[in-house]
């Protein structure tokens, strides 16, 4: 969501509200985009709750809540990086971003620790294994690798566009007068963070 | 021409705060999880993590200091997508 | 809200700069609006002639033109293109984007670059949905509606033809968007949102819908291929999957949808009825918040598409009488439009001889509505030929009209140039005749017990068949008339500023054809947008 | 079309009410619009009332009424369908099975047909089973319609009351042939059925070829594979026995004899060893519906088809 408004290219004016308000509609599509998968789980969930249970003892829950830690974490440096660039601070605005990135690159390490851990055993769509699940529990595990790899993909993306903010920030184009685009990056990374803050109980931890 | 140009800035220490409180939820759920209240434990879940989601859009995406539309239109997104997931269980529910 | 930077000299936006290249990376609305005409002109045509292929197929039973297979394949290229590809998009993106700036005072919509990724979008997913002819099996044979499990089943090209209503949705999210954060931040100083016009209004409640109802189908596609591709068998009954859940997400978006192509449609109406009139628009407020009402209601009533699915009792209860309760607003709006007429100067023009059929082919359409919404009779007609009439009348006889209306009433405004009068009414009245022939058949073969996507069909059922491929030829006729019409239009007579004296901004304060930023300074707005008060000499004053 | 069940009675009455309402509308719009066009015309009418903005009495007035109708129209509606949901207990249970593209029904007895036998004056009750995608049991003079879906339990009830044959249609999608999921709802009396209920299956005059050929026809094979030559979804069965067909068995290309293995393999395992040039997946497994002996029968017919010799 880089584009600026148009009066910028003809007036002075910059409409950050504008740009903002852009954001949030954006954010909207995309927990539709979410909200379809969780009623599909809400639906699936429903009809088999045993499934369901039992798929869910089958994931690690240490490796899920250190997830849960590492992108909440994540979401703080964000916020502490708009902090420090709306003081002004544009040195410590990108240090915190580059710690966020630290966090969502040890995020997608421990998902590609517990992917591959469910590869070996011929758990992933596709293999032998996964073949034979039994009926609701092979739901379980569909919504699992779709909902979690969807999600990824937006770890990813997010972090790129606070990579590219950050590059903004150290050429000064983007900077205390014009902070839209790294709040504008931070809401897309705390989204990212509300979606598994459900996500999180909603498969790790099913009694 | 709804904006107006103060900036709000929430300060590095509340941030840490709040992060101390996600922190503290996310370990509340992990334990009330253990306990097996049936239908109850997802509800439990599901509202602590909503109160955590309340947190974050709240302070971190400083939903507090936005204007009043923004703010509707956040609580009202939500509100439709609920409305809708109880619309299609009026098919599951009595099937 | 901003000073537009002072023009010397007028010149119109066509002329601003020149060569291909200068428009493929335009920003200009207007230019993005043409781009948007042209691209969807062209998939229009393709989707018309397979019309016209089907209904010669179904001239009388037994296999006429084509066999089975490809019958399969051309109803449902023929309804993935005038959904997705034409009637979705045509009246947003071509005159939400050509005039809702100018309705509204702005120079150009909030984010110019989106704009045209948006487009960009569009022509990519279009060419994407044509190019399931060319490679892989065969182009897709689901219908629309991409139905689980068939479409996990079947060896079409459906993967594809899925992925492209991906990208699709995606350019009208963006679209959407866009139109919402132009309509909040860019009105002329002045223009409360109770001085804005109709068509932003129903833009904006479109926008809502777009934004918010296309990004489930978009997940449900992607259900589809990940199903077909990686073998994630969701709606497989076999793992507990069910197939109609499939049809409860991809109608929650796609009736949400019909609203998309109508509300636009009825902005329309409601912008042009006043102009030939020369009144102001009867209950402003009124259909105002009736657009919002349908926006909001039309969330809830997706089971619509699903009373013989198997739905349990309550729940098509439920959505019987949500049906019913958002048939109400379109109701208001109509009685509104008859209202205007009320004491008006009236006169017929061709934008007008449109909006008047408008109203009298959708409420034809949105009465059969009613017949599918109420539960006992659409247990009989659903998934017939009763079906099949009634969404033509409401899109093709609803929108498809308002769209070329829309085309008849801003044509001077986009070019400059004033079509034939006498051979617009020809046409549309060959058109009008030959639509009737075509779908009221329809109708009739419904009742009888037809059901649709029928290649073949017993012989009781040959004579109105007989009938609306014959209808079919006649309006073919009309809409050649139509359109050779407009071409020749092009080069037509000069028309003045403001030919039909309307009094909204798009008409007093810019030039025609618009220039680059399309006013030369900010209006600012004191009247309401339909107030005919004195309005020859508030025209005269403006320009 | 006249009814002839007993819910015909109140769905056309839901029919005769909408479309009264609608019908007066639309002339009542109509006809206002035309006049208002021609009273109010430019030439006749020059200067517009520029006064008239609305009406809140008028506005009240129109959002009530048409409320008050459409509600009329909903309870018609409700009340005509109702009673499709609410079966009665001593109706006669039937197995619909729906595949691609023909019905088999299966009485209580065991006993299959292709076309659906019902008395007159009794209440039936179909269970609703679809073994590939959804289709949908349509008898327009029933006014009974509801999808198959696979893996639900859906199901329909109606009363016939008059004797006859009325067409039973597919309607929804559901592939090449879905337009010739067609066939007939015989209604005849008490005792004619009571009768026919108890013909045992294949034991009459039917010698191994004829039982082979009835077996094909119950369970929807004529569907995809003719016995005259002629390719429908799939190759005809005339002349194939003894063939050498080159199929497709886990991905890799194979050459087989057709023989009675190979035939049963078909009929059970269809998707193993697929015919070169098709798509897996299109022909569905029988397995449950056509027993061994059925399957021998069928390959006496096969065989009887000519064959080897060419
Ligand atoms: C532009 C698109 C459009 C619009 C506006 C509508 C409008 C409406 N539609 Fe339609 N519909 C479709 C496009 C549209 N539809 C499509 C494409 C399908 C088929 C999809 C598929 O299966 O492929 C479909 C299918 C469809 C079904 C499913 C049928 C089936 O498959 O069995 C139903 C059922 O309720 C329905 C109902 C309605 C209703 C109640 C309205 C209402 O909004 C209509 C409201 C309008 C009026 C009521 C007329 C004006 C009012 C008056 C003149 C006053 C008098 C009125 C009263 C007394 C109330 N539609
Ligand atoms: C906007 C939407 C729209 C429009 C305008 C149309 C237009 C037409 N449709 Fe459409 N139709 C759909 C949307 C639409 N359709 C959808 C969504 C479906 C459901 C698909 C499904 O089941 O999945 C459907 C299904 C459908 C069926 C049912 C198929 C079936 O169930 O078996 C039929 C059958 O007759 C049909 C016929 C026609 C005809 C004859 C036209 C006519 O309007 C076409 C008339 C053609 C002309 C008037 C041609 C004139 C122009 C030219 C010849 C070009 C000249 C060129 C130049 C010189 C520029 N359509
Ligand atoms: C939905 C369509 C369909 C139906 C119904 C169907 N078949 Fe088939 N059949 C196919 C297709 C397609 C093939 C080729 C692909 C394959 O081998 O799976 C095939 C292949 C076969 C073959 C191998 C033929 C050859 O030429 O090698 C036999 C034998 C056969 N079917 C028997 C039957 C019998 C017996 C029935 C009914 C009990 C039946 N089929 C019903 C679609 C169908
Ligand atoms: Cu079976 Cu259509
Ligand atoms: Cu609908």
């Amino acid at each position: 969501m880089s584009s600026e408004s148009v009066s910028q290219n003809h007036t002075a004016h910059f409409d950050a509200y504008g740009i903002k308000l852009g954001m949030w509609l954006f954010l909207f599509t995309e927990v539709l985009l979410f909200g379809g998968l969780f009623i599909v789980y809400a639906t699936y969930r429903f009809l088999n709750p045993e499934a369901f249970h039992e798929g869910s003892s089958q994931l690690n829950l240490v490796v899920g809540a250190i997830n849960t830690v590492f992108l909440l974490t994540s979401s703080l440096t964000v916020a502490l990086s708009i902090t420090a660039l709306q003081k002004g601070d544009s040195k410590k605005a990108i240090d915190l971003i580059m710690i966020t990135i630290v966090f969502a690159v040890a995020f997608m390490f421990n998902k590609y620790y517990e992917w591959t851990i469910k590869f070996e055993h011929g758990m992933f769509p596709g293999m032998d294994h996964y073949k034979e699940l039994p009926p609701g529990e092979a739901q379980f595990f569909n919504l699992y690798f779709l909902m979690t790899g969807l999600h990824a993909v937006h770890v990813i993306v997010g972090a790129i566009l606070l990579l590219i903010v950050a590059w903004f920030i150290k050429k000064g184009s983007v900077n205390q007068q014009r902070i839209v685009y790294l709040e504008n990056a931070g809401l897309y990374w705390h989204l990212v963070d509300v979606i598994w803050i459900y996500l999180f109980p909603l498969f790790y931890l099913i009694i | 021409m709804l904006e107006k140009n103060e900036v709000h800035i929430v300060d590095y220490k509340f941030n840490i705060l709040v992060w101390i409180d996600l922190l503290i939820f996310t370990m509340i759920t992990i334990e009330i999880a253990q306990f097996d209240f049936q239908a109850l434990t997802v509800m439990v879940a599901l509202v602590i993590a909503t109160l955590k989601t309340y947190l974050v859009g709240t302070y971190f995406m400083h939903l507090k200091f936005e204007n009043r539309f923004l703010q509707t239109i956040v609580v009202g997104v939500g509100l439709l997508f609920i409305a809708v997931l109880m619309v299609l269980f009026t098919d599951f529910l009595y099937y | 809200m901003t000073a537009i930077p002072h023009q010397k000299l007028y010149v119109d936006f066509f002329h601003e700069k020149r060569g291909l290249a200068s428009w493929l990376v335009t920003h200009d609305h207007k230019r993005i609006a043409l781009l948007y005409f042209y691209a969807i002109s062209g998939f229009f045509v393709v989707a018309f002639c397979l019309g016209l292929l089907m209904r010669l197929e179904l001239i009388a039973p037994g296999e006429t033109i084509m066999s089975a297979q490809v019958y399969n394949e051309v109803f449902t290229l023929h309804g993935v293109i005038m959904i997705f590809l034409f009637i979705i998009p045509a009246v947003p993106a071509i005159f939400g984007n050509f005039v809702l700036p100018m309705l509204i005072g702005a120079p150009d919509v909030a984010f110019p670059r989106l704009n045209l990724v948006s487009w960009y979008l569009y022509v990519i997913g279009g060419l994407l949905a044509l190019s399931t002819l060319l490679y892989g099996d065969r182009p897709a044979d689901t219908g629309w509606t991409f139905y689980a499990p068939y479409s996990v089943k079947t060896g079409t090209n459906v993967t594809v033809a899925v992925l492209a209503a991906f990208i699709l949705g995606f350019s009208s999210i963006l679209t959407g968007l866009n139109f919402i954060v132009t309509i909040h931040q860019m009105r002329a100083p002045g223009m409360t949102w109770m001085k804005m016009p109709l068509f932003p209004w129903a833009l904006y409640a479109t926008s809502w819908i777009q934004v918010l109802a296309t990004p489930v189908v978009g997940i449900t596609l992607l259900m589809i291929v990940a199903e077909r591709t990686l073998g994630i068998g969701l709606f497989d009954p076999s793992i507990g999957g069910d197939p109609v859940l499939y049809q409860h997400l991809f109608w929650i978006y796609s009736h949400p949808a019909v609203y998309i192509m109508a509300l636009p449609a009825m902005g329309i109406v409601s912008e042009t009825i006043p102009v030939f009139v020369k009144k102001s628009i009867f209950g402003y407020k009124v259909i105002v918040y009736s657009s919002l009402a349908i926006a909001f209601i039309g969330y809830f009533v997706w089971g619509h598409h699903m009373y013989t699915s198997g739905m349990s009792g309550p729940a098509r209860i439920i959505f019987s009488i949500l049906t019913f309760l958002v048939a109400i607003p379109s109701a208001i709006k109509v009685f509104n439009w008859i209202s205007t007429l009320y004491k008006g100067s009236i006169d017929i023009k061709p934008p007008l001889l449109y909006a008047l059929a408008f109203i009298f082919l959708f409420t034809i359409g949105g009465l059969t509505g009613l017949v599918v919404g109420a539960l006992a009779t659409d247990i009989h007609v659903h998934d017939t030929y009763f079906v099949v009439g009634h969404f033509h009348y409401v899109m093709f006889g609803g929108t498809g009209f308002a769209f070329i209306g829309a085309i008849h009433f801003w044509y001077p405004k986009i070019w400059g140039r004033m079509y034939n009068l006498k051979w617009a009414n020809i046409g549309f009245t060959v058109l009008f005749i030959g639509f009737n022939l075509v779908y009221f058949p329809m109708l009739v073969l419904g009742m009888m017990g037809m059901p649709r996507r029928y290649y073949d069909y017993l012989p009781e059922f040959t004579i109105p068949n007989l009938v609306s491929t014959v209808g079919s030829w006649v309006m073919a006729i009309g809409l050649i008339i139509v359109i050779v019409n407009l071409i020749n239009g092009r080069k037509g007579p000069k028309a003045s500023t403001n030919p039909w004296k309307s009094v909204t901004l798009d008409w007093t304060h810019t030039q025609s054809p618009p220039s680059l930023y399309n006013f030369e300074e900010t209006p600012v707005v004191t009247r309401g947008p339909y107030d005919y008060r004195d309005y020859e000499e508030y025209i005269k004053n403006e320009s | 079309m006249s009814g002839a069940s007993n819910f015909a009675e109140g769905v056309d009455l839901a029919f005769y009410v909408i479309i009264g309402i609608s019908v007066f509308f639309l002339v009542g719009i109509t006809a206002v619009m035309i006049y208002f066009v021609f009273k109010y015309n430019k030439k006749r009418h020059p200067k517009a009332d520029t006064s008239i903005t609305g009406s809140v009495k008028l506005e009240i007035i129109w959002t009530v009424i048409p409320t008050i109708l459409v509600l009329v129209m909903f309870y018609f509606g409700w009340a005509g369908f109702a009673p499709m949901r609410d079966v009665p207990e001593d109706a006669i249970p039937v197995k619909a099975i729906a595949r691609m593209w023909s019905w088999t029904f299966e009485y209580e007895n065991g006993k299959k047909s292709d076309k659906l036998i019902v008395p007159k004056d009794r209440p039936v009750k179909i269970n609703l089973v679809s073994v590939d995608v959804i289709h949908n049991l349509y008898i327009p003079a029933f006014r009974v319609k509801e999808d198959v879906v696979p893996g639900r339990n859906n199901y329909m009830w109606f009363t016939a009351n008059q004797y006859g044959s009325f067409d039973l249609m597919c309607a929804e999608y559901c592939g090449l042939r879905h337009s010739y999921m067609l066939t007939t709802v015989e209604v005849v009396n008490n005792e004619e059925w009571a009768e026919w209920m108890l013909t045992p299956e294949g034991e009459s005059d039917l010698d191994r070829v004829a039982a082979g050929f009835n077996v094909i026809k119950t369970n929807g094979c004529v569907a995809c594979h003719s016995s005259d030559g002629t390719k429908l979804v799939a190759n005809s069965f005339k002349g194939i026995w003894g063939l050498d067909r080159k199929v497709v068995v886990d991905g890799k290309e194979q050459t087989i004899k057709i023989d009675a293995a190979y035939i049963r393999q078909s009929v059970y395992d269809p998707n193993s060893q697929v015919v070169l040039g098709y798509n897996s997946g299109i022909m569905p497994s029988y397995i449950g519906m056509i027993s061994d002996t059925e399957v021998e029968q069928l390959i006496e017919y096969i065989k009887s088809l000519g064959g080897d010799a060419q």
